[in-house]
């Protein structure tokens, strides 16, 4: 019983946060507009993965939030290793943007792919080493022992390097401003420039729902996700994930991008050794 | 029921390992791995060791990401346009493969093999926690430092700088005398420079 | 049962790896084959480990290690072909039939 | 219910335009698409209305059939010629057309066929003979050049791009060989269009270069004459990119277009600014030049 309400609960939130992340974009009329519209096939695509790209983007996007707790010890995966189910998922989103840029066989998307794993590799360092630093002080893989963790004190002002280093992932995750660099305009929209009506639609409200799924991983390592006062454990998720949502997508829409081989400098050289330092310290202040 | 995943899922695993081999394409060669990797780590989970399969699952995303641009930039032809057959020693290497099989397969069916399940109330993820930085910490840090010479390794192997300049203007060193031969032995005349002709 | 079935598809995947390596003539092609092998490896430890040890602790760190090999594997691997091609503009191992210069 | 939902919400979407600028009409489509009740395609495939602004000289006839094949029905092609047809007529033109696209739709000018047949050859659909080199499917295989960084031999990939793609200046096309993402050859096939002065105002190359930076709000406000806004712009253009003598890096540039200046660029040598930069980094560097300024280097004869 509890099982069916909380995947009810998990859907709820990942079609409510995609609508949600879309209007913050303003862009609801536009993918409305463009479901009307004609898709039109590449010459000689990789037809499976070109549908299923999309897919895997979202589904990878519902099984990263499976592993969010929706009160304190309520997850609709109790996984032991729930963070490290969240690393999986990102890996694997790498794997579905490239897949999206390659199977239209066309330039700019491919060179798009590209361009994204190059950055995307190296932003998963920092990730792996500001979550396992969250999970230090827990002493536990498990994100409900994280969040239980964080009843004294929240992650943000324990670990206060945490949240603005996975504010990049988050960013990358989700093809957003400073680290789009996947879809980005001097490749004509890049992974994305062969697809038109309902299936960059699909892409679309995928990215949207990738957003909700990793504002709200980043609510419950870093800011006690459903704890708190008077309001019912999910209300709290729900309106951390929301606020965590509109700063990302300010973000997005406010920082400029620089070039993918000095974005490649500043995240091995200044992000690799910082997220370093920041999961030292963290040890020993767990310690 | 747990026996019927399994057995999907080890089927899903060698039929995507016998892709690797069969497509044209390296990227699909590469993700079939993957997703061969995928599946024993869906094992691995179904099989109680959640750490183990997720962080199969893990690893190898990254990993084959990598080796599918590798594939791209080293192979002629990556995307199976002109027609391939890159092989050696065909014969034997297939009766070699169904040999191992085999083999492996029949001491598996005919020797006694051992029950004894993993206890579900065993936390095993701590159990692992415990036993890497307790009794086998000598055996994980070892593991650590040599991922560390790897990485120094890799690095130096796959860099352009050479001792003496540019590896790929044959790296030599500098005279003895001033515009003397370069110091050092000298190395042989013709020694295997072999080309083969443009790649693709 | 569980075990047979297990074990039954790590061999198939040695015997496929085993093919692969020995058969390809591509490094990166034959690299692909002895990650195979090593994921057939990695299938027994689980399914041992699993269901034949009682769940000893040693049985993870073991496959661990597997995954550490993989790593070691696939960097070296892939920094020796950069080399090699750098040098020789070969990628596939009947070019290098001597290591000498 | 939700089908008339969805159709009222989209008839108040951004009637999203792709437009092909011909010459002198530059600055007027810029200046029309950063009005509110538009949205400027960077793909035609995300377009519904193709905007033909300008007389477009004979030799572009077939790229813009091309483009037009390539947004998706229903579509519709509007031209802007007349001058006295002001920026507000034509946006109310288009917004028309955009409102009623299931009317017009517009049949393909050109077959849909590929330039070459896919004609199988083996199990797996290969098409050509031997492993390397030769056209499988009539399509010229990559070959190996010298890699111009790390010394390494790679595939090198060469396109011709142009003449409305959108992170070029309207009518230039290059032809570019890439290897990856660096730009390792690019000649200049067809000259940019003629443009007025007015095309260097400084709120419009800022425009263009925020847009590159993946500003695309804070663009639309430059071009509006308001404070673009945004974090880290200048400092997201690298120091040292596109360094043309007495006119400073792309950086120095986008701060006096900032600023309202319209830094004067003397001629500079455009094919031989691209080799060795990567394909963003050169379209920076491109929308940081002044468009009559790349005019004036894109028609220096070869030798000079």
């Amino acid at each position: 019983m509890t099982a069916v309400l909380l995947a009810l609960a998990v859907l709820a939130t990942l079609m409510l946060g995609a609508v949600l992340a879309v209007a913050m974009d303003r862009r609801i009329a536009q993918l409305a507009a463009g479901l009307a519209r004609q898709r039109i096939e590449t010459e000689a695509p990789d037809r499976l993965n070109r549908n299923l790209a999309p897919v895997w983007y979202f589904a990878l996007a519902a099984a990263g939030l499976s592993v969010v707790p929706f009160a304190p010890g309520l997850a609709l995966l109790d996984s032991p290793v729930g963070i490290v189910i969240w690393g999986a998922c990102e890996a694997l989103t790498i794997v579905a943007v490239f897949l999206h840029g390659w199977s239209p066989n066309a330039p700019f998307p491919l060179i798009g792919a590209y361009r994204y794993v190059a950055i995307g590799l190296p932003v998963m360092l920092p990730s792996m080493f500001v979550l396992i630093a969250a999970a230090l002080p827990a002493q536990s893989l498990s994100l409900l022992a994280i969040v239980e963790s964080q009843r004294e004190m929240w992650n943000v002002t324990r670990q206060p390097l945490g949240l603005p280093l996975f504010t990049i992932v988050v960013l990358t995750l989700t093809l957003r401003g400073p680290m789009d660099f996947a879809d980005a305009a001097d490749i004509a929209t890049g992974t994305s420039a062969e697809e038109s009506g309902a299936a960059r639609v699909v892409w679309e409200v995928a990215r949207a729902a990738m957003l909700v799924s990793a504002s709200a991983i980043a609510a419950t390592v870093f800011l006690g996700g459903p704890l708190g006062p008077v309001l019912p454990g999910p209300a709290w998720l729900w309106i951390k994930t929301a606020a965590l949502m509109a700063i990302f997508t300010w973000l997005g829409h406010r920082v400029a991008r620089t070039t993918p081989s000095r974005m490649l400098t500043i995240l091995w050289v200044i992000l690799l050794p910082l997220s370093f330092v920041h999961l030292a310290i963290a040890g020993v202040i767990a310690l | 029921m747990i026996d019927l995943l399994v057995a999907l899922l080890a089927a899903f695993a060698v039929w995507t390992g016998w892709r690797v081999f069969r497509v044209d394409s390296m990227v699909r060669a590469s993700f079939s791995l993957m997703l061969s990797f995928i599946a024993v780590g869906g094992i691995g989970v179904l099989l109680s060791a959640p750490y183990i399969g997720v962080a199969t699952v893990f690893m190898m995303a990254v990993e084959m990401m990598v080796m599918a641009i590798f594939m791209v930039m080293f192979m002629m032809n990556p995307a199976g346009l002109n027609p391939m057959s890159m092989v050696h020693q065909h014969r034997f290497s297939i009766g070699a493969g169904i040999v191992a099989a085999v083999a492996l397969g029949a001491a598996v069916l005919l020797s006694p093999l051992p029950s004894d399940p993993v206890l579900s109330e065993t936390d095993v993820v701590a159990d692992l926690g415990h036993e890497l930085l307790g009794p086998s910490m000598l055996i994980f840090e070892t593991a650590g430092v040599t991922l560390l010479a790897t990485m120094v390794g890799a690095v130096i192997l796959s860099s352009r700088q050479g001792r003496y300049g540019d590896s790929d203007e044959g790296s030599r060193p500098p005279g003895l005398t001033p515009d003397g031969d370069p110091a050092g032995r000298q190395p042989e005349e013709g020694g295997g420079h072999d080309h083969h002709g443009g790649h693709g | 049962m569980t075990l047979t079935i297990v074990l039954l598809g790590a061999a198939a995947l040695i015997g496929i790896g085993l093919y692969g390596a020995l058969s390809q003539q591509s490094f990166v092609m034959l690299m692909m084959g002895l990650e195979l092998m090593l994921n057939g490896a990695l299938l027994a430890i689980i399914g041992f480990w699993s269901l034949a040890l009682g769940g000893m602790p040693q049985g993870q760190l073991l496959a661990i290690i597997i995954m550490a090999v993989m790593a070691v594997e696939m960097s070296i691997g892939f920094a020796l072909i950069v080399a090699v091609y750098r040098k020789r503009q070969a990628d596939m191992t009947e070019s290098i039939g001597t290591l000498k210069q | 219910m939700a089908v008339s939902l969805l159709s009222c919400l989209a008839s108040r979407a951004p009637a999203p335009v792709f437009a092909a600028i011909g010459p002198g009409w530059q600055a007027a489509v810029e200046r029309l698409l950063a009005r509110t009740g538009l949205r400027g395609a960077l793909t035609p495939r995300d377009a519904g209305i193709l905007l033909v602004a300008g007389e477009m000289p004979d030799n572009t006839a077939e790229a813009l059939n091309r483009v037009h094949d390539q947004l998706p029905r229903p579509r519709a092609i509007l031209r802007w010629t007349r001058s006295h047809e002001t920026v507000d007529d034509i946006a109310a033109r288009i917004g028309a057309s955009w409102r009623n696209l299931g009317a017009i739709d517009e049949q393909d000018l050109l077959p849909d066929q590929p330039p070459n047949e896919w004609k199988c050859v083996g199990p797996h659909g290969q098409g050509g003979k031997g492993m390397m080199g030769g056209t499988p499917y009539g399509r010229p295989m990559a070959m190996t050049g010298e890699d111009i960084r790390d010394g390494l031999q790679l595939d090198r990939y060469t396109a011709r791009i142009g003449p409305f793609a959108p992170m070029l200046p309207p009518g230039l096309v290059l032809e570019v060989t890439l290897q990856g993402d660096v730009i390792v050859a690019a000649t200049v096939q067809h000259q940019p269009f003629a443009q007025p002065a007015d095309v260097d105002a400084p709120e419009l190359c800022a425009a263009r270069m925020l847009r590159l930076l993946g500003l695309g709000g804070p663009a639309r406000r430059a071009v509006r004459g308001g404070r673009p806004g945004g974090l880290w712009v200048r400092g997201a253009v690298p120091r040292g990119l596109g360094m043309i003598e007495g006119a400073g890096d792309a950086r120095d540039r986008l701060a006096a277009f900032l600023r309202g200046d319209s830094p004067v660029v003397a001629a500079f040598d455009l094919p031989g600014l691209l080799p060795g930069l990567e394909w963003s980094e050169a379209m920076l560097v491109l929308a940081s030049v002044p468009p009559s300024a790349v005019l004036r280097a894109a028609s220096l004869p070869e030798d000079a």
